[in-house]
């Protein structure tokens, strides 16, 4: 790493983002907090929306809303339409080979408990393991763990070392015929650490492990490849790339979703029902139970088409810039410990400073207009590997700016003033 | 730098984040209680006596968390050494009604506990101003179950 | 019922409502469709969206958003905010003692297969029994056949009458020792009827059961008291009361809510995680697992108050009018039967047109601008009932009009022309 | 009133789904198979007797449903009787690309068939006209599935 003083600002001022322009498309982020113009680093939680995605839901309501799949009518066939085309953006966002490969749901959570408890309820025999890595997020831990209580099965953790990154000798170690499911981020939330997911998976199709992928840090980030990866199920969350809340994908092997039982019971989702017994619809509509999330699944399509207009190339390389830009800062300070030293490491700070609570340092800086997450992150385990109760977060999107981090840095200067000027 | 922001992280709160009273464990303890705070983690346990006219013979704690939990608990456990039950409640309704600003009619003298009242301006951080109380009120009361600040 | 002729067009004038100035609300039903005015009569299957509500939406992305509960940043801060105050609406629009008794689910299908799965497994023994209405919508059979079949217990249906009422009679019959809950809903999305929840709940409280009350239909039309009418859960959707889609709330009696294991596992309902096991957190957010959908929360609450605005007594007397005004033109016709003649009956007018199938009527008046909905309602055992694979629904909401139903009576005519010749 | 709709109900579909040819069972049938319109809840089924040259030597239906669904059955079992599995393969496809207004090319002759050509323009109710073509080819290929058109 190069130190603060060669910092090349001009390298990064010709990157293929203009960060100025993209930000108009995002209202937010001419907010004034506490008379500070806002800087917004706590993109891993979750991202801003642009215009685009914004203006589709109105357009939605405005010209398209009604109930879909089962109206004959002109409205009812307009949402239907927009609903399954937003099924279709999301088909090609993750590569996947059919359409009915993807189901909707409310997010990363949802679609890991979908797959824990109707893959889960169906596969899982007493003495089976699930592999889980340290580096979790709860969302791919607890799901794990309460299916695991219900068949008899087993969680195992895959350890990480101090660096962030999954061991891989302990991995193939805890392999074996047992392992029933694998368990693994694509990007870990709390350190930026990107897995060798297509490389993992390979290990465990050789032992029958299925491979479910957590993807909810990654799709912001990264270009996703269900064929490529060679996952069995992968799934995201929409308001963590530019897409609102509520709607997230779950994308799964169509043989392995064609067997599993259905997850929730109601509209939609049946052939036909009566009291003695109920016929499921195929896939994808047996696990889409009850009037779907219409409006948000259309959002979330403009979201996808909002990066590809991007490129995640040029996506990848400016947070990548940011990211280089903010290690490069921190070598200034002997008081800053990062958290996630990777070489493969996608847009994450996260840090502390020697002698201030990461809570403390939160509150400070958000009075001059920073928003950094504070905290656990929802990866309790990783906390316990470092041995701390919270860390400091600062996390990117399209819409950062050397800037920000410059604002960011600045404000951590405060902190040291109060606790040690 | 913002006024509030000085107001919240006075030298006093500082001081006693960084080298809190009364810290430790207490081996004759009659009644303890553990608190978390979910928002970021942070873990604090409560020991104390109480002798059987419900004063407080001694309180400790221990745990860890950020500068204005860690001195609110420190300022407490300095306070409620020697108060009945009664009064440590009484005193930390005064003191939450501070630090939400929900006090209404004269500000009453709430001591020392004075210097957390900064934390008013900062909603977010009620919680870590009253993590330690909600623990030692479930210590004095024998609530078993852990306490938490959601 | 008066014959067609008399009918008081002034009465109906001079209503508490007025259909036009309310339409203005709503930008969608200016559309024009095949060169018609939109006549929107699909509102049981979701109604549409009052500028109101995607104001709101706009707003809380423009102003407010970021991830809720564990930031310290002002965005957090503002978002949380919303998002509980939302709670709070939702909390007062069904009557709530305590706003913890109030989880926010994605709508009615996952509220009931919220209450069935967690509570179900809980209390729930072989030889349990679960009473369901021949009424129901699919969502309030299908997941209790589910965990039925999990638990070893059973399914038993309480059967209706020709009018669409439930036979009081057989409802006792079929309470006994061994019933653990009762699944009814408070209005048949199929016929219109509403149930005396009250007086079968205090029924199902004698003998031990809880009574789970789907008022998907209920919430648009009428004024829920949950305290009044002593349930011990009670689910409906946002999507069919005004507000956003991907939104619904559950409501559960505290002490049963406490009880329950979670549902969903994942960040936000928990206390702490480890490997070697996790403590949930209280409730409502042990039900809250993820992300929630915050924009739509806030959209919901939006929903609410735009309901309070027009006032339930004008929206009930609005909506009796049109129903007794399609009632009364329907006498002119030899050739509709009408599905659902209970004397409590909401704004649903199901209906039949001898040698015409229902399908093909959705069709013609859909050229004429007239949305309304065909086929089985996902009420298959209502269908078998009457014996008939599928009808024809009109349903009302505050901004249809007496021209609305004429509308729909002329467009009637031309499916008679083109059929009967 | 639209033309469309005129075009769409044309007498000879009116009359087909009040009378519909083939309708009833057939006790000899050598396969059979079910179809349902989750749409509308209609639903059709199907029995067929294919002899060893996969010619179709009669052919029946039982069900109901809507005019669409019902002339497009009725029409489909008299065009279907005497043709080969391949033949009547070949016949759906060129219906389907009609009905759904992708057939590329010059327009082919699909007989009697032309007269559920209106429902081109009303792509919700493609699913009607197709219900019965579905379970025959399930029929004829002995999948035991039941179908639907989803
Ligand atoms: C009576 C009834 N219950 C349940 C539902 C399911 O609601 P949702 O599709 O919003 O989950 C509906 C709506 O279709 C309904 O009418
Ligand atoms: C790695 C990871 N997995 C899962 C989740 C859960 O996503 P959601 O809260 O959208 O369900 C998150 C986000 O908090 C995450 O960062």
């Amino acid at each position: 790493m190069q130190s603060a003083l060669t910092i090349d600002r001009e390298r990064i001022a010709t990157a293929a983002i203009d960060p100025t322009a993209i930000r108009e498309q995002f209202p937010i982020l001419s907010e004034i907090v506490y008379g500070k113009n806002l800087v917004y680093l706590d993109n891993a939680a979750s991202s801003q929306k642009p215009l685009a995605v914004t203006q589709a839901l109105d357009k939605y309501y405005a010209s398209q809303h009604a109930n879909v799949h089962r109206g004959v009518h002109a409205l009812s066939d307009r949402a239907t339409e927009a609903y399954e085309n937003a099924r279709k953006l999301a088909c090609q966002f993750v590569n996947a080979e059919h359409v009915r490969e993807i189901i909707f749901v409310r997010g990363t959570t949802e679609g890991l408990n979908l797959v824990a408890s109707s893959y889960g309820r169906h596969r899982l025999k007493p003495g089976d393991e699930i592999l889980v890595s340290e580096m979790e997020h709860h969302s791919n831990i607890v799901p794990w763990q309460i299916i695991a209580e219900q068949t008899g099965s087993r969680v195992r953790m895959i350890p990480m070392d101090d660096s962030g990154q999954i061991i891989q000798e302990e991995y193939l170690e805890l392999l074996h015929e047992k392992t029933a499911i694998v368990a693994i981020t694509y990007v870990a939330n709390s350190l930026g650490t990107v897995n060798p997911i297509k490389q993992m998976t390979q290990r465990a199709h050789d032992v029958g492990a299925v491979v479910v992928v957590d993807a909810a840090q990654a799709a912001p980030h990264l270009e996703i490849d269900v064929r490529e990866l060679e996952c069995d199920f992968l799934t995201l969350s929409g308001h963590k790339m530019y897409g609102p809340t509520g709607i997230g994908i779950l994308y799964g092997r169509e043989e392995l979703l064609d067997a599993m039982p259905p997850y929730q019971g109601g509209g939609e989702m049946i052939k036909r029902v009566t009291f003695s017994g109920s016929e499921y619809a195929e896939i994808p509509h047996k696990f889409e139970a009850g009037t779907p999330n219409i409006a948000d699944s259309v959002g979330f399509g403009e979201a996808a088409k909002f990066m590809w207009n991007i490129g995640f190339d040029a996506i990848a390389s400016h947070e990548h810039q940011l990211l280089e830009y903010c290690h490069e800062r921190a070598e200034e300070f002997s008081d800053i410990r990062i958290f996630g030293m990777a070489p493969q490491k996608s847009g994450v700070f996260a840090f502390e400073i020697d002698g201030i609570h990461a809570h403390d340092i939160g509150t400070i800086v958000d009075r001059e207009g920073v928003a950094i997450r504070v905290g656990h992150h929802c990866a309790m385990p990783v906390m316990r590997h470092f041995n701390v109760a919270a860390t400091a977060r600062a996390s990117f999107a399209v819409y950062n700016s050397i800037e920000d981090i410059d604002r960011l840095f600045d404000a951590l200067d405060n902190a040291r003033e109060l606790f040690n000027g | 730098m913002m006024d509030d922001l000085k107001a919240l992280y006075q030298e006093v709160i500082i001081d006693h984040s960084r080298s809190p009273r009364n810290f430790g464990s207490l081996e004759s303890a009659n009644c303890s209680a553990a608190g978390v705070n979910p928002l970021c983690g942070d873990e604090l346990t409560l020991h104390c006596i109480l002798d059987a006219d419900e004063i407080i013979q001694d309180i400790r704690f221990v745990g860890r968390g950020c500068a204005i939990s860690l001195a609110s608990a420190s300022i407490m456990t300095e306070m409620l050494r020697g108060k009945t039950k009664t009064e440590a409640e009484k005193l930390f309704d005064q003191f939450h009604a501070r630090v939400t600003g929900t006090a209404d009619g004269p500000l009453v003298d709430i001591g020392k506990l004075e210097v957390l009242s900064g934390v008013r301006e900062f909603p977010t951080r009620v919680k870590c101003a009253t993590l330690a109380w909600h623990t030692a009120l479930a210590a004095i009361n024998k609530t078993d179950e852990q306490v938490t600040t959601e």
